[in-house]
């Protein structure tokens, strides 16, 4: 088929840390949205599904002033040299050019939990129990997306669900292009504080794009060269100065742990 | 019946001290299989891995054997390639070691993923970037290797070897024996190597992230070399064991020298390549990512002494006393050395899989720890168990040590 | 005689078809086919292929209201989302309604009526024929009514102001000795104690936030769940622009603190201190309202009072810098800004001088009846005009000798042993919580209710605000078999009761009415869910329609606050004793002796102690560290090492109430000589069906006998053995 | 994996890769092959008993590998590789022309009956040419020693091809099988017993006595075999001596009847 029939999209995130107030409402709103099964009574934050997770950060005691940032941390859909991608044995993750969103395929996943150990933002997540889901639960699973089998990695991906309706919205009223506000990730939706903006950083004209080009805009760890798609922005020093790792911080980072 | 299998001429021990000898590790083996049967059943959560400590005990439990497995591949490169005759005393029983360590690691890789029916898919959608393809091709098709290598050895079995189509079989197959070490060798070559890539390409993990030379990163060639260094050495210490074990002399002394000796001078290449590869790390490779490396040492349980020791105490030592001939005349000081090479060795692959996942990257991030489980402790005893029988079968049955004999009947000879 | 045909000849035929197969496609195509089919499989539940469609309703979770829309599948909801620019819920759900849908799902649901073995935690409830349990209780009833002990009969209404609520005060109006207590909502309770400052009684105000540029706090959770949602986030995210400021006075390094612009981090028990310290400067400096003579009674003696509590004083008692004091007091003498009294969901309110104190400030700085102030807010039509309700605390002790506790959650909890204290020995307890709760275990009969959007309800005003609105909550799930709804459960009981000749209206009449007295008043516009239009109540002409309006999910709001009516209030409604009760308060509060450490329970509303939230909430409890499970103590890093523990370590904490298990968790901000104990809400599935786990913390909290039991002393030491 | 299967990509790395692993995978599968063919082949041209005296002889300890012409002293140290077929060695022609071995001068010897009129063969069989062209073949003294009252006899029928150092007859000496090697190729043409102090009467192939012993090489070889019969006796060394006053002791069985005598045998009939 011809390649100009998709224009090709690169889709991204900018969270406002300086609105996110920690609620939690992205993490339940996402894990109703991909049928993650309720917690095990034996589950810990380190074993848990959570396809976005938030992270609470304290600034340092160097710092004057006590503040706390909470961090929603999702896959940052690494745009360069994505660590996960190269390293899965039997092509289970891969990236999907037209829209540049890194793609899980569970169903093809082994279970060897390399691209975990390849994570440097620990945004994915193994299902160490099958799932399970309280009775008459399982008839308010979401019917766009299949639940995952014990033993797989999953992650974040954008909603790619949604992306889907967006398109078959789009077919159906024959446009080539979906409309923006037709795809909308889960967490961007339920943010209550609307600290998420979502969309296609290809379109210099999208929010998304202005917050991200915008000066308190930044990424975390920028200097690995994943180059996420997702990015943060606030207007505290602090937070820009520990989320670009540098020499310096990782130094200061260990004398305060 | 268990005397006409026993090979002609060697003495070995009752029948029933020989069962008592096994029981405990059978004993072993069905608790390991038990708990690696629960693990299998129940799902993961058994173990105590989570989503940050993805790999844990049994990981570090396959870079370990394998390395120290390497002896297989590297005496019989010499043997069959380099044609040091002196070492047919040892090829035997490097076989069953290296068949070992490889079967046990691989079995373990099954319990170790999540869903052990797919593991075929590598081969049906191989990913080629992937260090972890690499390993499993080479893992599978060395595996293989061993397994025709080991033949000959159960062939030669003195009741089977009355069936002739055995002996002769196990004749041919001796022939083409150089054939099977190339192969092996190039096999083991790349998937040493890329155990060590595993590593070394994790940008995200600026702790084991290395510079790439060619395709591969630096540890590609480091865990080459480790593991050709410490192959010999732990063949030296399981002969020197077994000579220990059964009261009996198995080799000339002259093999044992001629394997520390290989031991020492790839350990000497190997700790000056590991000195230049940490230096650059520490100076440009961990720093132009964002992370001093200093930083990586800052926790009490992994301090800079985890260098010192992996690098000088259990790397540039053994590796002078194996070279020097001096300390060799000593068999005391020569195993010795030969033990702290393997530690060092094995130091290495420890801290590679653990301290790369124990240090934090994000800045909110903490140090974590991590403690086997029971299941994953007894699925890792089941691979020793399991060991230590095979071992103890074929040391009884066959012909692991063909000087033996001899040596029996012309001790010092 | 042909070639004879061996052994041979077949193995050989054999092994070259085999050595021939592995090279056609056969092979290959098997296992490209088992690949596909193994990477399908898996033990999952199916899923639904009918088509979704949307549906729309009302969060009943809290008193907030925040409109619902769900995507359903085969009528069934699987994921809800706020209702797109819904005046209430502005077009978001907080955590819990997020999962909302699956709380009727919930494996804690009780389907049948039950009866328990005993009051104490795990008691064995069993099942009981619904008719022979209400029998059961009517059979108490008529029992009772022969001598009138004091208030032989109660109710307990933790979401009051409901056409429910109505319905239960005529009810017990009919049985001798009936008694209706209500337990208000926080946003409610600054609100009720200016009630009770104001003159006249009859006035009801609502915080004007949206107007207001400083908002101080006094523990009040206003960034974890206060007032609804969508509005407080709303403010908050659009403070960089407004110049919104929060100052939360707060002993606990809670979300809210830590977000806050100013955090004063006071003494455990100060607030009422701070208070008077604050009414101080601002008298001193003069930064009262000019009229505060006028609008006040009793200014005088305020002043009198506050005279004696000057900055150094104050921050000698309460821990906050003498600067801090002085600068907060000038920041809120700059309108338009706003005092709020704090509840924890689940340490529960402050103490009466403590909420006076507070309260004053706002009358103090004259933003009563002002823009972005507190303003009068008119009543809802058609809610009865009655005498104010009883609260818990006025109730004297073992006066209940049935205690009837409703279903609907305020989001706060009570301790079962504050109700304990209230009913009598031979008392009977009876729940109407459809979801298996410390609160029902405790219960003699369950007659479970339906559960959250399975029944229409109605949601009227959102705690605290400045208009009145009303919406209904259409039902989303069927009612569950061997459910009862309350109306029916007073029915029945009528039924079984001698002298209850009242007639429980039904619940389409009983939602009806209050739709009729809304259309009739003529007042306010709908909002539409469907297309986010707005419908004047003028413009619709038969009440029909705008019950039409109302049940497609539509969302009533009043046009705009009262006129304001100049009130005038006092500052010390107490007298006399409320100032020698604060004046007490100078002398120090007695610092917990030797071992002992203040403990101060604190809940996440909606998710405290006594309540039970959807699984897939408590994931959040359970797999981040961004909230914390029932059981964590938050401990200064000092004050733990002292005790000889560590972060992670398991602790016991003992006083004369009980014994419990605990999870330290060490932080900084933590005052030394404090613990923190989250109440509620428990690991996943961690409580079986049939024996739900006590109510931690609270059960070592004894209420005092001003009601509060927001602090209390323990010793904690490091756990061994198995004690629970 | 296959180009044939979904998601294969045409890329140079998959190739290369791939390409790689399969001549891996083949040449393994190839070596196998050619292992069971080269068997197959082995067995047409029955080369089986060839085969094994070659494994037997390798694995044979160098101590009973010595050269005859070391046994004789002519060289210093000489083991062979030959597999005793001094036929197709190089150096023994050399030998020869250096030195033919003179006739035997005594016919008992450690007070065994060693006749120097016969050629013995390194297995412990003799082998007496007749007159009318066929071969007598016999164990020699020191193997009815070491047999003892051996029995079980399994000789083959008249008309079967034997070869040189392949299996000629069985026995079994008190339970232990023993396969005495055939001296020369042949053919047998009829069977004796041990009473009859023979065994097999052979048509022998054309010049094929080249390997055996004989004359003044006896001794020395005998000498060495009782060396050797020592050592497998009582390998620590504490070698009660077999020979007192010259003589070999009656009944070595009884001598020494704690050695292990399943190795001696294997020992002393070549047999590993």
């Amino acid at each position: 088929m011809d390649p100009k029939s998709e224009k090709t999209a690169r889709y991204g995130m900018v969270i406002d840390l300086d609105r996110c107030t920690g609620c939690g409402a992205c993490m339940v709103a996402c894990a109703v949205e991909h049928n993650v099964p309720p917690a095990e009574s034996s589950a810990t934050p380190r074993t848990g599904i959570t396809w976005l997770r938030v992270y609470g950060m304290d600034n340092g005691p160097e710092d004057s002033g006590r503040d706390t940032a909470y961090i929603p941390m999702l896959c940052q859909q690494c745009g360069h040299d994505t660590p996960c991608i190269a390293v899965c044995p039997q092509n289970a993750v891969d990236v999907d050019p037209t829209t540049g969103i890194v793609g899980q395929v569970p169903q093809r996943c082994l279970g060897c939990r390399y691209c975990m150990t390849a994570c440097p933002y620990h945004a994915r997540s193994f299902n160490w129990w099958d799932p399970h889901w309280p009775a008459g639960m399982e008839k308010t699973l979401n019917p766009d997306v299949s639940p995952r089998m014990r033993g797989v990695v999953e992650k974040c991906n954008f909603c790619h669900a949604r992306l889907h309706q967006a398109k078959a919205k789009a077919a159906l009223e024959g446009k080539r292009d979906i409309k923006p506000a037709d795809y909308v990730p889960a967490c961007v939706e339920s943010c209550p504080a609307r600290a998420m903006v979502f969309g296609d950083l290809n379109d210099a004209s999208s929010d998304v794009a202005l917050a991200a080009a915008a000066a308190a805009s930044f990424q975390f760890l920028p200097r690995l060269g994943t180059e996420p798609k997702v990015y943060y922005r606030s207007d505290r020093d602090w937070i820009r100065r520990k989320a670009d790792h540098t020499v310096h911080s990782s130094l200061t980072e260990a004398e305060h742990r | 019946m268990d005397k006409e299998l026993i090979p002609r001429g060697v003495r070995r021990t009752t029948p029933g001290r020989f069962l008592l000898w096994l029981l405990p590790w059978i004993a072993l083996l069905g608790f390991g299989l038990y708990g690696a049967y629960l693990c299998l059943a129940e799902g993961l959560n058994q173990t105590n891995m989570d989503n940050r400590f993805a790999f844990g005990l049994w990981i570090y439990l396959d870079l370990t054997v394998i390395a120290l497995g390497a002896g297989a591949f590297f005496t019989g490169f010499l043997l069959y390639i380099m044609r040091r005759e002196e070492l047919r005393a040892v090829i035997n029983s490097a076989v069953v070691i290296g068949l070992i360590c490889y079967s046990g690691a691989v079995a373990v890789l099954m319990v170790d993923v999540g869903q052990p029916l797919r593991a075929w898919f590598t081969f049906w959608h191989p990913n080629v970037h992937s260090m972890l393809t690499e390993v499993t091709f080479c893992l599978t098709c060395y595996l293989t290797v061993l397994i025709i290598e080991y033949a000959p050895v159960v062939f030669k079995n003195r009741k089977l070897r009355q069936v002739p189509r055995f002996l002769v079989f196990e004749f041919e197959l001796h022939k083409l024996m150089p054939v099977l070490a190339g192969i092996g060798t190039l096999l083991s070559f790349f998937h040493q190597g890329s155990l060590g890539g595993l590593y070394g390409v994790l940008r995200g993990r600026p702790f084991a992230f290395r510079e790439e030379l060619g395709i591969w990163p630096t540890t590609f060639f480091l865990f080459i070399l480790s593991a050709a260094a410490a192959g010999p050495s732990f063949v030296l210490i399981t002969t020197w064991l077994v000579q220990k074990i059964t009261r009996k002399q198995l080799v000339r002394p002259e093999v044992f020298r001629f394997l520390g000796k290989v031991s020492g001078i790839l350990l000497l290449g190997y700790v000056l390549l590991k000195t230049v590869d940490t230096f650059i790390w520490i100076n440009a490779t961990s720093p132009s990512i964002g992370f001093a490396a200093y930083s990586f040492y800052r926790s009490s349980s992994f301090g800079t002494w985890i260098l010192f020791a992996e690098i000088v105490a259990l790397g540039l030592f053994p590796a002078l006393a194996l070279i020097s001939k001096r300390m060799c005349e000593r068999p005391g000081i020569l195993v010795a050395a030969a033990m702290m090479a393997c530690c060092g060795v094995m130091l290495n692959r420890y801290v590679m899989t653990v301290q790369t996942l124990a240090l934090p990257t994000l800045p909110f991030d903490q140090f974590l720890s991590y403690a086997p489980s029971w299941q994953e402790v007894a699925t890792f005893l089941a691979v020793l168990a399991y060991g230590m029988l095979l071992y103890s079968l074929s040391f009884r049955y066959m012909t692991l040590f063909p000087q033996e004999r001899e040596l029996s009947r012309f001790p010092g000879r | 005689m042909g070639p004879t045909i061996t052994r041979r000849d077949l193995l050989r035929l054999a092994g070259g078809s085999a050595l021939g197969v592995i090279f056609s496609p056969l092979p290959w195509k098997l296992l490209d086919d088992s690949a596909i089919w193994t990477q399908n499989w898996s033990l999952n539940p199916p899923l639904s292929h009918a088509p979704i469609s949307l549906a729309y309703s009302t969060c009943t979770l809290c008193p907030g209201g925040c409109g619902i829309t769900a995507r359903c599948t085969g009528g069934v909801p699987f994921s809800l989302t706020g209702t797109k620019s819904h005046p209430v819920g502005r077009g978001v759900l907080c955590a819990a309604g997020l999962a909302g849908h699956q709380m009727a799902m919930h494996p804690l649901r009780i389907v049948q009526a039950c009866a328990s073995s005993g009051r104490s935690v795990g008691a064995v409830i069993s099942p009981l024929e619904r008719e022979k349990a209400i029998a059961a209780i009517g059979a108490i009833l008529n029992g009772l009514s022969a001598r009138d002990a004091p208030h032989s009969v109660a109710l307990i209404d933790r979401r009051p102001g409901r056409a429910l609520s109505a319905v239960y005060r005529n009810f017990l109006s009919t049985v001798p000795g009936g008694l209706y207590i209500v337990s208000p909502s926080a946003e409610d309770a600054t609100l009720t104690t200016l009630q009770q400052m104001a003159a006249t009684p009859a006035w009801i105000g609502g915080f004007d936030f949206e107007q207001t540029r400083t908002l101080l706090s006094f523990g009040a959770p206003v960034l974890e769940g206060w007032g609804s949602p969508g509005q407080v986030m709303d403010i908050w995210s659009k403070r960089a622009r407004t110049g919104f400021r929060l100052i939360q006075a707060d002993s606990r390094p809670s979300r809210t603190a830590r977000l806050a612009q100013t955090w004063l981090q006071l003494r455990p028990g100060t607030e009422t201190i701070l208070a008077l310290g604050l009414g101080h400067v601002i008298i001193r400096e003069n930064l009262h309202a000019h009229d505060i003579k006028r609008t006040t009674r009793d200014f005088a003696e305020y002043a009198r009072l506050v005279a004696r509590f000057d900055p150094p004083t104050v921050s000698a008692l309460c821990g906050v810098s003498k600067e801090s004091i002085e600068e907060t007091a000038r920041t809120i003498a700059r309108r338009p800004s706003l005092v709020v009294a704090g509840t924890d969901p689940a340490g529960g309110p402050l103490p009466n001088e403590a909420r006076t104190a507070i309260a004053a400030l706002n009358v103090l700085l004259g933003t009563m009846g002002t823009r972005a102030g507190i303003v009068a807010r008119n009543p809802l039509p058609g809610e009865p005009v009655m005498p104010p309700a009883t609260t818990i605390d006025q109730v004297p002790d073992q006066s209940i000798r049935i205690l009837i506790i409703d279903g609907a959650e305020s989001g706060y909890d009570i301790p079962v042993s504050l109700l304990r204290k209230k009913v009598h020995p031979q008392g009977a307890i009876v729940s109407l919580s459809p979801l298996l709760t410390p609160m029902t275990a405790w219960a003699d009969y369950i007659i479970p209710a339906p559960a959250h959007l399975e029944l229409l309800e109605e949601i009227s005003t959102a705690p605290g605000a400045v208009t009145c609105s009303y919406a209904l909550a259409r039902p989303l799930h069927p009612v569950r078999e061997g459910s009862t709804d309350p109306l029916d459960f007073l029915r029945l009981l009528s039924a079984v009761t001698a002298g209850a000749a009242t007639t429980i209206p039904t619940r389409d009449a009983m939602l009806r009415a209050r739709a009729d007295a809304i259309h009739a008043s003529g007042r306010g516009k709908v909002f539409m869910p469907q297309d986010g239009a707005w419908i004047e109540v003028k413009g619709l002409a038969t009440t029909e329609q705008f019950w039409q309006k109302l049940s497609e999910g539509g969302c009533w709001i009043d046009d705009g606050p009262a006129q304001s009516r100049s009130v005038s209030f006092s500052l010390l409604p107490g007298g006399n004793d409320e100032a020698t009760r604060c004046l007490a308060l100078l002398s120090g509060s007695e610092t917990p002796e030797g071992s002992s450490v203040t403990v101060m329970p604190y809940g996440v509303r909606g998710a405290t102690a006594s309540a039970q939230v959807s699984p897939i909430l408590s994931k959040i409890f359970q797999e981040s560290n961004l909230k914390d499970l029932d059981g964590t103590a938050l401990l200064h890093p000092g004050t733990a090492t002292s005790y000889g523990l560590a972060d992670g370590d398991s602790a016991t904490m003992h006083n004369g109430a009980g014994t419990m298990r605990v999870v330290v968790r060490c932080d900084g901000a933590v005052l030394p000589g404090v613990v923190h104990v989250a109440a509620g809400p428990r690991r996943n599935n961690s409580d079986a069906p049939g024996c739900v786990g006590g109510e931690g913390i609270l059960s070592l909290c004894e209420p005092g006998s001003d009601g509060t039991w927001r602090l209390t002393t323990a010793t904690i030491g490091k756990a061994h053995g198995s004690e629970i | 994996m296959f180009p044939w299967v979904y998601e294969f990509r045409w890329s140079a790395g998959h190739l290369i890769f791939l390409g790689v692993f399969f001549s891996v995978a083949a040449m393994i599968a190839s070596t196998l092959v050619a292992a069971l063919l080269r068997t197959f082949r082995d067995f047409r041209k029955n080369d089986a008993d060839a085969v094994r005296w070659h494994v037997d002889f390798e694995d044979l300890p160098s101590s009973a590998r010595v050269c005859r012409h070391e046994l004789t002293g002519e060289v210093q140290h000489r083991t062979c590789h030959h597999e005793f077929a001094c036929g197709t060695c190089t150096g023994h022609p050399q030998f020869l022309l250096r030195h033919t071995p003179a006739a035997a001068t005594e016919d008992t010897l450690y007070g065994m009956h060693m006749p120097g009129d016969r050629m013995y063969h390194r297995g412990h069989t003799w082998v007496r040419k007749e007159d009318d062209g066929t071969c007598t073949v016999g164990l020699d003294a020191l193997a009815e020693r070491i047999l003892g009252d051996a029995g079980g006899e399994e000789l083959p029928p008249a008309g079967t091809e034997i070869r040189a150092n392949g299996p000629a007859w069985r026995m079994s000496s008190q339970g232990t099988p023993v396969r005495i090697l055939a001296p020369i190729d042949g053919t047998v043409i009829a069977t004796g017993s041990r009473e009859q102090g023979w065994y097999l009467r052979v048509m022998p192939r054309e010049g094929c006595f080249a390997h055996l012993l004989r004359g003044e090489e006896i001794r020395p070889w005998i000498t060495r075999e009782i060396d050797r019969l020592q050592y497998a006796i009582a390998p620590d060394g504490g070698v009660p001596t077999l020979a007192d006053g010259g003589e070999l002791v009656g009944d070595l069985r009884k001598q020494s009847a704690g050695a292990d005598w399943d190795a001696v045998l294997g020992e002393m009939f070549l047999e590993a």
